[in-house]
């Protein structure tokens, strides 16, 4: 068996003395599909910004595919295959949806080139396309991303991260400000992503969380309290408990 | 979770243009026939050439690459004059100081200044926005007050001098008029480099890195060789405008690089609209015209200068140049009013909002 | 050694009117995340003002008073006219004050002159202190680094000890969160807009005892002020308190032993502290 | 800030460049139109450049002074007159003082404002600039205001003429008077690092080193130092003076805190140290100026020349004058009185490429009231110099004449930093 897509040991991580994570351990096989749900201020976030590599733990180790990555920048983990969507939105604004993922798609590919009219392109171009079709956002290229309602803006966070071609897909909260039907669809195209594509999946919707992962990990205040599959995670107390007193409004 | 109803053009080459983006062309052969034209339409070419003419262009070389460092990187530098000057200074150190000649010279000066971008990129790159402000501010007065004193190598207040423009038996540019249209050309050959770059793969990084870094580093881009590259790269265009500027003011001594000249190319890439590249040659001719008439009805030149520049920067944000989109956008907006009143309010632009629209159509020529 | 202390100390009390002056920028910056470019400019009027009060009532503490005072308000009145509007938009306010600083250099230098001009002060304080090991040291000097430390400590305290000060400092974390429990955040920044622009003032009319005022002296007090936070972390007052020290010091033991470039070491400690801790001595790194 | 616009930016190109050439065009009929200012014309046009921004912004005040002195003397004002039959037109045109300010504005009057004559202009870094700017317009004549950098009148322009001293000569007769009546053997040197300042103390500490004296130590300040407590410091004990080579702000800087840091030597002030301009300022600096020996162009209180006292007279009744004329005054003026000599002498004739006023001018000899002005082989003018000490009397400083050292000649020396002896 290949080296696990991801582990993280004994992770910390202090902000001026406050620790936002305790201790946290994960292992992701590759190709396994994991969530990880919790109330506001679980830590669920500052877990997600330590695994890609916006700032280093205080403690603990993180592997990717058997590398350890714990002090590497973003671009190199992203290199590697990991690729995140971002919980706000940070796309760029001032272009079109196509130009964010004609971007995206250079992160990891063509090196060379780089001089060359971005317009000239016509393969990459088909690519940012299909990438789009897939997401859901077709012939939707040429708007502007403030013109993209939010839902769609979303989306295209999506396309950007597939864009990437990862071995590892970590998505922060992407059905955030979702309807219904939206939701729908995102469960659809997260069942129907290759089998090879790890996926780690931070969500407050337990619908989703449950519905896409395979394996389901549970946080309050800093700490992985809980581990299991869907159905496991479903009928616990101890989670019941945590979501009723939490201030999540998708309870299960 | 696918829509099959709609069918998707693949490429760029099959998406809908504006009018104005089809035929803008027409009006850049307007702006560059003006141009040539201009030696033989003034009635004092000795004036109007060097002191109009060809200072519009060198400032305006230097507001543009500052203009495209802001509007492409999204950092403001306050340093472009001083490479300019860097750039001056190494042509003007061969030329005097090494009595070489001028095709020696202009490759160090440009090289200098290049090399000078590029130091300032590695110590200014990691910081953004106000940061790199200050600190392109205060880089350019430690050069300030270097050039100021170092006898050595800048001849210190004394500056270097006379730097002679080349004679090269067909092309002589001590002729004024030929000197203008070397000018001219280097500006339009500066201006169509900034464009192909900005529309390159590397241009559209550019803008994504300006926009979000963290999602740039996220999608596997080293944020910082690509600021330090776009950086560099301007300090090559500075450096260009450096070298013109040198041989228009035949010497160079600590003026060039004083805060005063910062001062004004800001004042110039301000007017003429900081996020057009094109827009700064507009806010260079006002600024040359103030510099040599205000004074004629006016004692307090510097507060006039001031004024114009606030009232610019709070009505006319996109300077000069964006004042034509600004109207439109109030007319256009006044016109879908009227033509369908109430209908969909949410999806109508708004006056504040960016026109990356046009930008996006703006790189596909 | 006893030259080495003597730089040394000129070094101190030198950078005590830098710490004047950058405190006020050193605040702004903290709760706003904007740079007035017309610090500088502020720094002079001060002086100015303090200059033609002192003259007309003998009283040097009042001219102090009263060009702080005056300057506090009319920075109150740029933010509230000019900088309120957009202040989330830092470079836009760093532009917009620049154009305030070239209006005001203009007319200062229309209303005031060119020729170099002095805040008086009384003779009684124009002698020289006996110094063990230093011989006699000029007591005024002595005296402005007493003031300098003085606002440094008040104005530590009343960021730390004080309500205001808490909400400040709250600011300097996230103003978002500030405005989310109740404060009234507008008048938290105007009035530090405020208290930024008389300690400007206030700064101009002891820089304007030490040494004589003059236009031009607007440019370099801002440059320096703008090396003192950067150097020092922006933001910090006691930030602003070390790289007033470091950049006061540096510039002295340079004029000794390497004048010609004193200007450039002075400058080049910026680079080097760049280099090294981007974001200054005691700036926090920003989350992004 | 990020601020966008492509598609507006085309047509305001355009209009732009519409709006400029249509600017060139009325300008035809402003300024150029008449031809007036060619050599058979009836009218002589003279441009002056002055400061009018910046801190020697008064140079403008002062130099509109001087040449209404001397224009309303033959009956004209300050924007014109009449010579020989000829009308003088006077243009002004205002600079910052550097040398970019310079160049731009005399290219302006040349070439926009098709002037004869160039007089002017005020700073050093101004003059060096212009002069450059001369040798490329040989038919142009130029008379230099008050810019006074040694190495102005060695370039070898042949149409720019001045007719004051350098500032090397502005030193004549210090460095004797120093060594010889007042007993200095050793003398510290405190100096702005600047051109003005090395030809200054170059033309001192030339004659006080050949007399016999010693140069205990250099300090060479950057411009607009503001602390001196730390060079006052470095002085040594057996120091005799300290030469105070500094101007302006700085000067006023030095002396304030010479007096708290209880420096009780004499000093030797270069030529703008002392000057009426730094003295006007409230900085307080009596005490420590008092007892100062200076030299420079500008006569102290008690010169007896005949020729004095009328034009200060003169002088005081111009709009914005100072109490006394400064030294920008009395050069521009004694340059801009010259220029008049030598076109009453030719009766306006500008013909032949200015040949007679350039012999007339290059031949001048002439009583100003600052002594005789005759010319040498370099158009660089042969001048008195005076010597002067600044004295306490009931309170108030006064500048006394105290010698004049007549017929100073220019060296050939352009100085530059020097340790010890130059």
């Amino acid at each position: 068996m290949a080296d696990p897509a991801l582990v993280v040991r004994d992770v910390s991580k202090s902000f001026g003395g406050v620790k936002a994570i305790r201790d946290v351990s994960l292992e992701i096989a590759a190709g396994e599909r994991i969530s990880v749900i919790g109330t506001n201020g679980a830590g669920k976030s500052t877990l997600f910004n330590a695994i890609a590599g916006v700032f280093p733990p205080t403690t603990g180790s993180i592997h990717l595919f058997g590398e350890d990555v714990t002090r590497l920048p973003t671009a190199t983990r992203a290199q590697r295959g990991l690729a995140r969507t971002f919980q706000t939105s940070r796309l760029f604004e001032q272009l079109s949806a196509a130009d964010n993922v004609f971007i995206a798609l250079g992160g990891n590919e063509f090196r060379g080139g780089l001089l060359r009219p971005a317009r000239s392109n016509p393969k990459r171009w088909e690519r940012v396309e299909r990438l789009l079709e897939r997401v859901g956002l077709p012939g939707r290229g040429e708007q502007l991303v403030a013109d993209l309602s939010h839902g769609e803006q979303r989306q295209l966070e999506l396309a950007m991260a597939l864009a990437l071609q990862p071995k590892l897909l970590m998505l922060d909260e992407p059905a955030a400000g979702f309807s219904p039907a939206e939701r729908g669809h995102l469960i659809t195209l997260l069942r129907e992503l290759p089998q090879e594509i790890t996926l780690l999946l931070i969500e407050h919707d337990m619908d989703i969380a449950l519905a896409v992962a395979s394996r389901v990990v549970v946080m309050h205040d800093g700490e992985k309290i809980l581990e299991g599959t869907p159905a496991e995670i479903r009928n616990s107390a101890r989670v019941r408990e945590i979501y009723l007193g939490g201030s999540i409004d998708h309870a299960a | 979770m696918t829509a099959p109803e709609t069918l998707v053009t693949p490429t760029a080459t099959g998406r809908s243009r504006s009018l104005w983006a089809r035929y803008s062309w027409i009006g850049w052969v307007v702006v560059l026939g003006l141009a040539l034209l201009f030696p033989y339409v003034v009635d004092r070419p000795r004036f109007w050439l060097p002191n109009i003419g060809v200072r519009s262009l060198w400032l305006g070389i230097i507001a543009m690459s500052l203009v495209f460092l802001n509007r492409y990187v999204g950092l403001l530098s306050l340093a472009q004059v001083t490479i300019a000057g860097i750039s001056a200074y190494g042509v003007g150190y061969v030329m005097v100081t090494l009595d070489q000649p001028f095709f020696i010279a202009i490759p160090v000066g440009i090289t200098a200044g290049t090399v000078a971008g590029f130091l300032v990129a590695l110590i200014a790159a990691r910081t953004k926005a106000i940061y790199f402000l200050m600190i392109t501010l205060a880089l350019g007065q430690v050069f300030y007050s270097y050039a100021s004193q170092a006898i050595e190598v800048t001849n210190a207040r004394r500056g270097l001098a006379p730097i002679k423009k080349p004679d090269l038996e067909i092309i002589n540019l001590n002729d004024i008029t030929t000197f203008y249209f070397a000018a001219l050309l280097a500006a339009v050959i500066c201006f169509l480099l900034c464009r192909y770059v900005a529309a390159s793969t590397f241009g559209m990084a550019l803008q994504g890195i300006r926009d979000s870094p963290e999602r740039m580093a996220a999608l596997g881009y080293k944020v910082n060789r690509y600021r330090i590259a776009a950086i560099t790269f301007s300090a090559f265009i500075a450096s260009i405008g450096g070298v013109v500027l040198v041989f228009d003011r035949a010497q160079i001594d600590p003026d060039v690089v004083s805060l005063g000249s910062t001062l004004d190319v800001l004042v110039v890439a301000v007017i003429g609209g900081i996020g057009s590249l094109g827009g700064v040659f507009i806010g260079a001719i006002i600024l040359t015209l103030l510099d040599n008439f205000a004074q004629d009805f006016t004692d307090r030149y510097m507060t006039l200068t001031g004024i114009v520049f606030i009232l610019v920067l709070l009505f006319a944000p996109a300077g000069i140049a964006g004042i034509g989109a600004q109207v439109k956008r109030a007319f256009d907006r006044r016109r879908k009013n009227a033509s369908d009143p109430g209908d969909d309010p949410q999806q109508e632009p708004t006056a504040t909002q960016p026109t990356g629209e046009a930008i996006t159509k703006g790189k596909q020529q | 050694m006893d030259q080495f202390l003597l730089i040394a100390l000129n070094g101190l009390t030198l950078a005590a009117v830098y710490f004047l002056v950058a405190s006020g920028l050193t605040l702004i910056f903290g709760l706003m995340r904007v740079i007035t470019m017309a610090h500088g400019t502020s720094y002079l009027l001060g002086g100015y003002i303090g200059y033609v009060i002192a003259r007309e009532t003998g009283n040097w503490l009042l001219g102090a008073l009263g060009a702080a005072i005056a300057v506090g308000v009319l920075g109150l009145i740029i933010h509230q006219v000019l900088i309120r509007r957009f202040q989330d938009d830092d470079m836009r306010v760093a532009l917009v004050t620049l154009g305030v600083s070239l209006i005001g250099t203009d007319l200062m230098l229309a209303v005031f002159g060119g020729t170099a001009t002095q805040v008086a002060i009384p003779a009684a304080f124009q002698v020289g202190l006996p110094l063990p090991g230093l011989g006699s040291y000029p007591l005024i000097r002595l005296l402005i680094l007493l003031v300098a430390v003085l606002v440094g400590v008040g104005l530590t305290l009343f960021i730390n000890k004080t309500r205001y000060g808490s909400i400040v400092r709250a600011g300097v974390d996230d103003s978002q969160m500030t405005s989310a429990t109740g404060v009234n955040v507008r008048v938290v920044f105007a009035s530090i807009f405020f208290l930024g622009s008389a300690l400007a003032g206030f700064a101009g009319v002891v820089g304007g005892t030490l040494f004589p005022l003059l236009p031009g002296q607007d440019g370099s007090y801002l440059l320096f002020s703008l090396v003192v936070v950067i150097v020092g972390g922006m933001g910090s007052v006691p930030g602003a308190a070390i790289g007033a020290a470091l950049v006061g010091i540096v510039s002295q033991f340079a004029l000794v032993y390497a004048p010609t470039y004193s200007l450039v070491l002075t400058f080049a400690l910026m680079v080097v502290v760049l280099a090294i801790r981007p974001q200054g001595i005691l700036g926090r790194r920003s989350a992004t | 800030m990020m601020l966008n616009n492509w598609k507006g930016l085309v047509p305001t190109l355009a209009v732009g460049a519409v709006v400029v050439l249509g600017v060139t065009g009325c300008s035809t009929g402003g300024s150029g139109g008449d031809g007036g200012g060619d050599a058979g014309g009836d009218t002589i046009k003279i441009g002056v450049l002055a400061t009018s921004e910046g801190n020697l912004a008064f140079g403008m005040g002062e130099a509109k002074a001087a040449i209404a002195v001397a224009m309303e003397a033959i009956g004209g004002t300050v924007d014109g007159g009449e010579i020989g039959g000829k009308s003088i037109e006077i243009i002004y045109a205002g600079t910052d003082g550097t040398s970019g300010s310079a160049q731009t504005q005399v290219k302006k009057l040349v070439e926009n404002d098709d002037v004869d004559i160039v007089f002017g202009p005020v700073s050093g870094d101004e003059g060096e600039a212009v002069v450059q700017y001369a040798l490329t317009v040989p038919e142009v004549t130029f008379v230099n205001g008050s810019a006074s950098p040694v190495g102005m009148t060695l370039e070898g322009a042949e149409n720019f003429f001045r007719f004051h001293g350098d500032s090397a000569m502005w030193m004549g007769g210090l460095g004797d008077y120093a060594y010889d009546e007042k007993g200095y053997k050793k003398i510290y040197s405190i100096a702005e690092d600047y051109s003005f300042p090395y030809d200054n103390a170059g033309g001192f500490f030339s004659e006080f080193c050949a007399a016999g004296g010693e140069v205990n130590g250099n300090s060479w300040v950057p411009v607009g130092t503001t602390d001196y407590a730390t060079i006052i410091a470095q002085i040594p004990a057996d120091t005799d003076a300290v030469y105070v080579g500094l101007g302006g702000a700085d000067a006023a800087s030095f002396l304030s805190q010479a007096v708290t840091n209880g420096v009780d030597l004499p000093l030797v002030g270069g030529s703008i140290a002392v000057d009426t301009t730094a003295l006007s300022g409230d900085a307080n600096i009596a005490s420590a100026a008092v007892g100062t020996i200076t030299g420079g162009p500008v006569p102290g209180a008690g010169y007896d020349n005949p020729e004095w006292q009328p034009f200060v007279d003169a002088y005081v009744t111009q709009p914005d004058a100072f109490p006394s004329p400064s030294i920008f005054s009395i050069l521009y003026y004694n340059s801009f009185q010259s220029l008049v000599l030598g076109l009453q002498e030719v009766d306006g004739d500008l013909s032949d490429g200015h040949a007679g006023l350039r012999d007339a001018l290059g031949s001048l000899d002439w009583n100003s009231p600052t002594g005789q002005i005759s010319m040498d082989e370099n158009r660089q003018a042969i001048v008195d110099n005076f010597l002067i000490e600044v004295l306490d009397e009931g309170g108030t400083l006064v500048q006394k004449n105290i010698s004049e050292a007549s017929g100073v000649t220019q060296g050939t020396t352009v100085y530059d930093r020097f340790e010890g002896c130059p």
